[in-house]
């Protein structure tokens, strides 16, 4: 698809489309599971709709430079409101679906939103909800017409309405959007996405129809993508990832975005449509991980012994014969069994059958995790980037991946570090600008043009990019040794038990923690040794639990321990929270990141208690539900000791 | 919460309550001697939620299988749509539009939930059995044609997930759900439901009720209610009959049936 | 194990509503297919041609007929061997009869007469059901074969009904050897099961399956009871006819309408509880599994006795066999061989996982 | 008209016959709702061991063969074999069949007519064998004297045995603890239960009676007419009987018994003629058929309302 890029003029999304529409005409562009079969739609179908949308959006008097709300699960017509914006020189801003009405109330207000193209009923009751907090607003326009029927407001409209709508005004006026597409120039603001942020309100992200094109290009050539890929998109709309890859990059190459029917059966339709290109977030490979594991508990004790020994196997040499190294002929024979055996039948129940390339990005992924997936023989990569920088910085190239780097300087990104180990970069595909906010994005942008990251990380000796922790989160125990959180965190939870881990030292003599146990992983486990419990806080509060946790944490020790510069940071005190880390409860932000500074406020007893020495603490906690009521729950956190490693020890150990 | 819906149906609704759709005049029904009903009458208007409470035994499953043919009264009228009818079978009520659900489950144990919702619309399948041994043509393109309605149906009763698992695997509360969806694949303009939420918890209750609710006010469906559950009943109907022993003692609007003495006496003083 | 579903999505009803929504499948049935049509024919011995292959097709066949009405409508009948007497009997009048009548036409319309009587013995299945129908089956099984025997005009007035099938010639072409009449039965028992399978996934066989399940709820969806139930009886007996027809025609030439006894009736449905009730796959699997199994006996009987088997201990043994497994069958695994290869193409699929 | 009678009395009579067949099955489908389809086996099998146990005896302990001893010895070892068989078969075939559909349970009993008919002549052999109650089959005179009619002695004994059980039967249901208990279960299995009587323990208890009369009847017919497997078709003739009877019906079991042996011969000796003969094989049958038409829940059977 390189030649597409080449070709001057195919330097905005809509003008993208439209080639697709004459290129390939044919060739399914979306499909969506609904009534039981996957609908599919052509380019040419997708194309005619994203006219009648955007005529139709001009009708209702959206205007060039304005911005279009779009907010819902990843639904073909949501896909095409986004192309249709931009087709008129508009801005679509995509908000997380998952987001309550008042949070929702302040994007649409900072970006100043007249029209919102929305889901469904439930979202639509929202806007209604915040409506008079956002004066502006003039229409919402909804795509599921089910439940409402007795919506009268004139505020809202349907898509199909709309559409039809289009339709006619593109009957009578046919040159109309191809003027507007023609006004479209490569600098203009192709796409608004909200950074969620860990401190301060978001602010949105302005990014370019050039920085995006050129963020999908790279990545396209990098991984040689064609227009058979068959991508599913189930991740967020408005995440900068799922719009480089469900968006930019199908733009670019013209492959198949697949949406799922619903939250529910993403994994069953993952396994129907069997994508060639992945991407997916660290912890849905690990919760595949941990229910493979699971389910392979319950099978027969000869299945068990020949599925772990080929798991074996895959761990000695799956991944070499994955980069393409040299392998013994005997291992390449068990690999290959190995492959009829399970590791086929695994890739095949878990719908990675044909995937030829699979990203991870948005956290650390372990590296047990990582091999796993490589040595089965998923090209699993990891990728680096931010929300400004089209997340796209740094790739893994195919043979040469490393379990703890994020890879080499995409094509056209350049990538230095500042004296404090700050992680600059460059390129086209940097952001334009925050929305209405010069102050920040001159904060961000350094009088070179650099992107300052906030991210600390350094090279090694090949030229890949280490990732340690956020520049501002690492800080110093007193003793001076250096204290990187994150880094911290993410080793624990690399533990199939621990599913969240918050960690405590800047300022302090040692570090301590506060761990959230993984309630499937660990209720499995307390089965099988027939512990009875009665829900997470029963269950976090168990003996023999502590005694689980402990483990892991020496476990960590010890390897912390290893490392010279990460020694003095091992954890000597923990406890295990009464009540699983929330985003209901503002405690993780929408993209499931522990707000840490957050949680230290609302626990700040227990962190007292943690560097006061006590056995236990007591504590008492407002939750929200689910169904939007609250309540209290408390509990008497018990506190435990870890043994701690001497640098010394542990290397003879190791 | 379901009050809430109920006023949404009512206030805003664009259904219009009509004419008498199905009258029953002086219905007795007896089992060898016993009398299950005695002199019963009563009507239900086009597009209304009609309820029929009563204490256990009090003969209101026998009231709905009256009204669709299973049971032939030994006395009595029954005009539906104006025309009196004497014997009727089930599967001549349903060629009439009447669809219903039981009180026990009765889907078929042995089909999918999709081909269970199929049979739904059996009567609007016109092809012949050498059609579907050929499975070619117009055979294939009507069951296609069904298969987008019933896919409608699971849609709506959003069963999507469950398509095609055996009926039989399913809990309780899903099984009612796609008992309901067999019955509206018929397109009724009637539909008689035998306590549909009977052994649901609070959530599939609701769910229940809304899209009871959602299937008189989309399709304007008229609706014969038996439920138990008294703030149900007194939520979402639009006028609601009480038996007791076999006899009526109260008709009405919901508001007026609470207040009535003798429904009080023989059945809300009894339960609550 | 062997599947590989992932990116085998279906875009349209059609692709959902296939026989066999599953690549793997269409490929080893098409495999299965190139099998018996062409290896089978070039390698196997006319004893297997005529002993088992033969005949395995056959009861398949008649398996098939009971099991649309018993396994798909859910009315037992005992008198399934009756009806393939009918139909052989049928068959064989209109060759007689009729000059120059093709075979295939004669296999048809003693399908159809069988049909027919199937229909007037089905009448009874309106009032009355389960045991009392078998009892009314059992009225079928007896008279019809007292019937064909008393009545001489049926066999061309042969010594106690003994019938010789004549030359099957289809198109000038005469099937005479093994080999031919192989292929012949091969494929007229593929296309009907075809049919058949079209039928119990179209509404037909969800009119059946419905009143099998629960006649009263199927009523009240508007499905005739009677109408169901009588094509069931139809159909079924239909198929008894036609493998009745090829039982005398494509395997043992001479009957006799005593050979159509209760005894061949309790095998066929023995093949259905074997093989699994209210699968069309079960019944091949039944029926080849209930002529192997006296076959298997017999040899094994012979290297243990080695050659002094004691006299009737072979019957006898095949009876208490034949009766255990069904005891063995209805207690362990009602849905028979077929449901153990679901069970196992479950576990393929899944795997490696077990559930 | 003295044809006639003798012809209607040698039906009756082996209607009688008929009857205690059937009676087998009432007995066990209203204790747990089973029909028993392997009742005729098991007619066959308790005089094929019966006849067995007779031959072997004289052997085995010396005494004279064909002396009463011999007899009762051998009665009672037949009957221990079937009421070990009764409760093996409710154990091992029943009790896991338990809830399933009846027609599981029917064709579960046709299985067991194979493996018990298998497993009988497997021990005793295939051969006919002939058996002797000790009472003549020839014309009792004075019948023959006065009304000119061949009445057997043999069929009158038979009769008269049958009465004679039957109203052993009949006895044990009303008076004894256990035959109340089975009467309870017969009407309602919840309820037997909550009188607190072992379901199980009732189901074997009628297994072993239905296996004793299974002996008598295979003793009569045995001794009438050899104790051959041909035996277990005539028992067939039982299932129109208890169509015609109802299912649950002790007295309709015997006046079916009576209408069908009565019929088939009348029907056989004034219609058969006509048709080339042959016609007892099936006449029942479509008796039945037809009566089921008109009359589905039997003579005694009571009509039945399905709930809705």
């Amino acid at each position: 698809m390189s030649d597409t890029h080449g070709q001057t003029g195919l330097d905005t999304f809509p003008r993208l489309l439209m080639q697709h529409a004459k290129l390939r005409p044919n060739r399914p562009a979306m499909r969506e599971k609904a009534y039981g079969i996957w609908q599919t739609y052509t380019w040419a179908q997708v194309a005619e709709s994203v006219r009648a949308i955007a005529c139709g959006l001009a009708e209702l008097g959206f205007k060039r430079g304005d911005r279009l709300a779009i907010i819902g699960d990843n639904r073909p017509r949501l896909y095409w409101s986004v192309a249709a914006c931009q087709c008129l020189g508009g801005i679509p801003v995509m908000l997380y679906q998952d987001a309550v009405a008042q949070e929702m109330a302040y994007v649409l207000q900072d970006a100043e939103i007249r029209f919102a193209v929305v889901e469904d009923q439930e979202q639509v009751d929202k806007m209604l909800e915040i409506r008079d907090e956002v004066p502006l607003l003039e229409r919402v326009i909804y795509d599921e017409a089910r439940g409402m029927r007795h919506y009268t407001q004139t505020l809202l409209m349907g898509l199909d309405e709309l559409q039809e709508m289009g339709r006619i005004h593109d009957r009578n006026q046919s040159d109309f959007l191809d003027g507007e597409v023609a006004k479209g120039a490569s600098d203009d603001i192709s796409i608004m996405l909200y950074t969620s942020g860990t401190t301060g309100k978001p602010k949105g992200v302005c990014q370019t129809h050039g920085a995006f094109i050129a963020a999908a290009q790279g990545g396209v050539q990098f991984d040689k993508l064609t227009d058979q890929e068959d991508i599913l998109s189930y991740l967020p709309m408005a995440w900068v990832g799922d719009h480089l890859f469900s968006f930019a990059q199908a733009m670019l190459a013209g492959f198949t975005i697949n949406c799922p029917e619903s939250g529910e059966t993403v994994m069953t339709d993952l396994r129907e449509i069997g994508p060639t290109y992945y991407f997916a977030p660290p912890r849905v490979f690990e919760n595949l991980l941990t229910q493979v594991m699971i389910r392979m508990e319950d099978a027969g004790a000869i299945k068990r012994k020949m599925f772990h020994h080929f798991m074996e196997v895959s761990r000695r040499c799956g991944a070499d014969i994955l980069d393409g190294k040299s392998v013994s002929a005997g291992d390449r024979f068990q690999y290959w069994l190995g492959n009829l055996m399970v590791y086929g039948p695994l890739k095949n129940v878990l719908g990675m059958s044909r995937i030829r390339v699979a990203y991870t990005a948005g956290a650390a992924i372990g590296p047990d995790l990582f091999r796993f997936y490589r040595s089965i023989g998923v090209n699993l990569k990891q990728l680096y980037g931010q929300t400004e920088t089209c997340a796209y910085v740094c790739l893994q190239p195919d043979g040469e991946i490393k379990l703890d780097s994020v890879g080499k300087p995409a094509p056209f990104v350049e990538v230095k570090l500042a004296d404090n180990g700050e992680i600059l970069v460059k390129g086209p595909m940097l952001l334009k600008t925050y929305y209405k906010r010069p102050d920040a994005t001159a904060e961000s942008i350094n009088a070179d043009g650099y992107f300052m990251t906030g991210d600390a990380g350094f090279f090694d000796e090949d030229g890949h990019l280490k990732i340690i922790d956020r520049a501002k989160d690492v800080g110093k125990l007193n003793d001076g040794s250096m204290f990187a959180p994150n880094y911290i965190e993410n080793k624990l939870k690399f533990f199939q038990h621990i599913k969240e881990a918050v960690t405590f030292g800047n300022g302090r003599d040692f570090v301590t923690a506060f761990i959230n146990i993984d309630l499937e992983a660990v209720g499995n486990w307390a089965e099988r040794k027939g512990m009875g419990y009665s829900g997470y806080t029963d269950l976090a509060a168990q003996d023999a639990v502590y005694e689980l946790i402990r483990e892991g944490i020496e476990t960590v020790n010890a390897d912390l321990a290893t490392d010279p510069r990460m020694s003095g940071s091992q954890i000597k005190r923990f406890l295990i929270l009464h009540k699983e880390l929330d985003a209901d409860d503002g405690e993780l932000t929408r993209t499931r990141k522990v707000r840490r500074n957050f949680v230290a406020e609302r626990y700040q007893v227990l962190v007292e208690g943690l560097y006061a020495g006590k056995k236990s603490q007591y504590i008492e906690t407002q939750v929200k539900y689910e169904d939007g009521r609250t309540g209290k729950i408390s509990a008497d956190l018990r506190i435990e000791e870890v043994k701690t490693f001497t640098p010394q020890a542990t290397k003879q150990a190791a | 919460m379901m009050n809430d819906m109920a006023q949404d149906a009512t206030a805003e609704g664009g259904r219009r309550i009509g004419e008498v759709i199905l009258d029953l005049q002086h219905i007795s029904l007896s089992f060898g001697g016993v009398n299950a009903l005695t002199d019963i009458s009563f009507d239900v208007r086009e597009h209304e939620i009609r309820s029929i409470i009563g204490p256990n035994g009090a003969g209101k499953s026998s009231m709905l299988n009256v009204m669709n043919g299973v049971y032939h009264p030994q006395k009595g009228n029954i005009l539906f749509r104006g025309e009196p009818r004497q014997k009727m079978d089930p599967h001549t009520a349903a060629a009439q539009g009447i669809a219903r659900t039981f009180q026990n489950i009765a889907l078929f144990k042995g089909m999918t939930v999709l081909d269970n919702i199929m049979t739904g619309r059996n009567l609007k399948m016109k092809c012949n059995l050498l059609e579907h041994a050929l499975f070619w043509g117009k055979a294939q393109r009507e069951e296609i044609e069904h298969r987008k309605k019933v896919e409608d149906v699971i849609d709506f009763l959003e069963i999507q997930s469950i398509r095609k698992t055996p009926v039989g695997r399913l809990p309780y509360g899903l099984q009612k759900r796609v008992e309901l969806g067999r019955a509206l694949a018929a397109e009724p303009t009637l539909l008689l439901l035998d306590e549909p939420m009977a052994g649901m918890n609070v959530e599939e209750k609701q769910d229940m009720c809304r899209f009871i609710l959602d299937v008189n006010d989309q399709f304007g469906t008229t609706i014969v209610l038996i439920e138990h559950d008294m703030g149900v009943v007194m939520d979402i109907s639009d006028r609601v009959v009480v038996l007791d022993y076999g006899k009526k003692i109260g008709d009405g609007p919901p508001d007026e049936v609470k207040n009535n003495a003798d429904v009080i006496a023989a059945y809300l003083g009894t339960s609550h | 194990m062997l599947y590989r579903e992932a990116g085998q999505f279906k875009a349209s009803y059609k692709e959902d509503q296939q026989i066999f929504p599953i690549r793997q499948d269409r490929v080893g049935m098409a495999v299965i297919l190139a099998i018996f049509f062409l290896a089978v024919p070039m390698f196997a011995s006319e004893y297997w041609l005529q002993a088992i292959l033969i005949p395995v097709l056959i009861f398949s066949l008649a398996a098939i007929g009971l099991n649309i009405l018993t396994g798909y409508a859910g009315q037992l009948s005992l008198g399934s061997a009756a009806f393939m007497a009918v139909g052989a009997f049928g068959a064989y009048n209109f060759m007689l009869r009729i000059d120059g009548m093709p075979f295939i036409v004669a296999l048809i319309l003693g399908g159809l007469c069988s049909a027919l009587v199937g229909v007037a013995f089905g009448l009874p299945s309106l009032r009355i059901k389960g045991f009392y129908l078998a009892v009314a089956t059992l009225a079928a099984q007896f008279f019809i074969v007292w019937a064909l025997v008393k009545f001489p005009w049926f066999s061309n007035h042969s010594s106690s009904g003994v019938i010789s099938a004549q030359e099957v010639n289809i198109l000038g072409f005469a099937f005479d050897t093994p080999v031919l009449k192989y292929l012949l039965t091969l494929a007229v028992v593929v296309v009907l099961a075809l049919l058949a399978k079209n039928l119990v996934r179209s509404t037909t066989g969800r009119r059946w399956m419905a009143v099998r399940d629960m006649d009263v709820a199927a009523e009240v969806i508007g499905i005739r009871p009677m109408r169901a139930k009588l094509s069931a009886f139809a159909v079924s007996s239909f198929y008894c006819g036609v493998a009745g027809a090829l039982y005398a025609y494509t395997y043992l030439g001479t009957v006799e309408p005593e050979g159509f006894n209760l005894d061949l009736s309790f095998k066929i449905l023995f093949m259905i509880i074997i093989g699994g009730v209210g699968s069309i796959l079960g019944s091949f699997l039944g029926a080849a599994f209930i002529v192997l199994l006296p076959i298997f006996l017999n040899v094994f009987m012979h290297s243990v006795f080695a050659g002094s088997l004691p006299a009737g201990l072979g019957s006898n043994l095949e009876l208490i066999v034949f009766g255990g497994l069904i005891i063995f069958f209805l207690i362990v695994e009602p849905h028979g061989l077929a449901r153990l290869w679901t069970l196992a193409k479950d576990k393929l699929r899944l795997w490696p996982f077990p559930h | 008209m003295g044809f006639f009678f003798e012809v209607l009395i040698g039906g009756l009579l082996s209607g009688v016959l008929y009857a205690l067949v059937a009676l087998g099955f009432v007995l066990i489908y209203k204790a747990s709702g089973v029909f028993n389809f392997a009742q005729g086996a098991m007619v066959f099998f308790a005089a094929l061991t019966f006849v067995g146990f007779q031959a072997l005896l004289p052997g085995w302990t010396g005494l004279e063969e064909g002396s009463v001893m011999v007899f009762w010895l051998a009665f009672i070892l037949a009957l221990a074999s079937m009421i070990v068989l009764g409760i093996l078969t409710e154990k091992v075939v029943l009790r896991p069949l338990v809830n399933q559909p009846q027609i599981t349970l029917f064709m579960a009993t046709i299985g067991l007519s194979f493996l018990v008919e298998g497993i009988a002549q497997a021990i005793w052999g295939a051969n006919v064998r002939a058996l002797d109650l000790g009472i003549a089959d020839e014309p009792i005179g004075w019948i023959l004297d006065s009304a000119d009619m061949i009445v057997s002695s043999f069929d009158v004994f038979a009769a008269a045995l049958a009465g004679i059980l039957v109203a052993a039967l009949a006895l044990f249901f009303q008076y004894t603890k256990v035959g109340r208990a089975l009467r309870a279960v017969a009407d309602d299995h919840q309820a037997a239960l909550s009188i607190g009587i072992p379901l199980q323990h009732i189901w074997a208890i009628v297994w072993g009676v239905a296996g004793f009369v299974a002996l008598v009847a295979g003793l009569i017919w045995g001794a009438r007419s050899g104790v051959q497997f041909a035996l277990t078709f005539t028992a067939l003739k039982a299932l129109p009987v208890l169509i015609l009877g109802g299912f649950t019906s002790v007295p309709g079991a015997i006046v079916g018994g009576l209408i069908i042996g009565a019929s088939e011969k009348l029907a056989e000796v004034y219609i058969g003629p006509f048709v080339g003969g042959g016609i007892e094989g099936w006449f029942p049958y479509m008796l039945a058929l037809f009566f089921l038409l008109v009359r589905p829940e039997g003579l005694f059977g009571e009509k039945h309302i399905d709930r809705v």
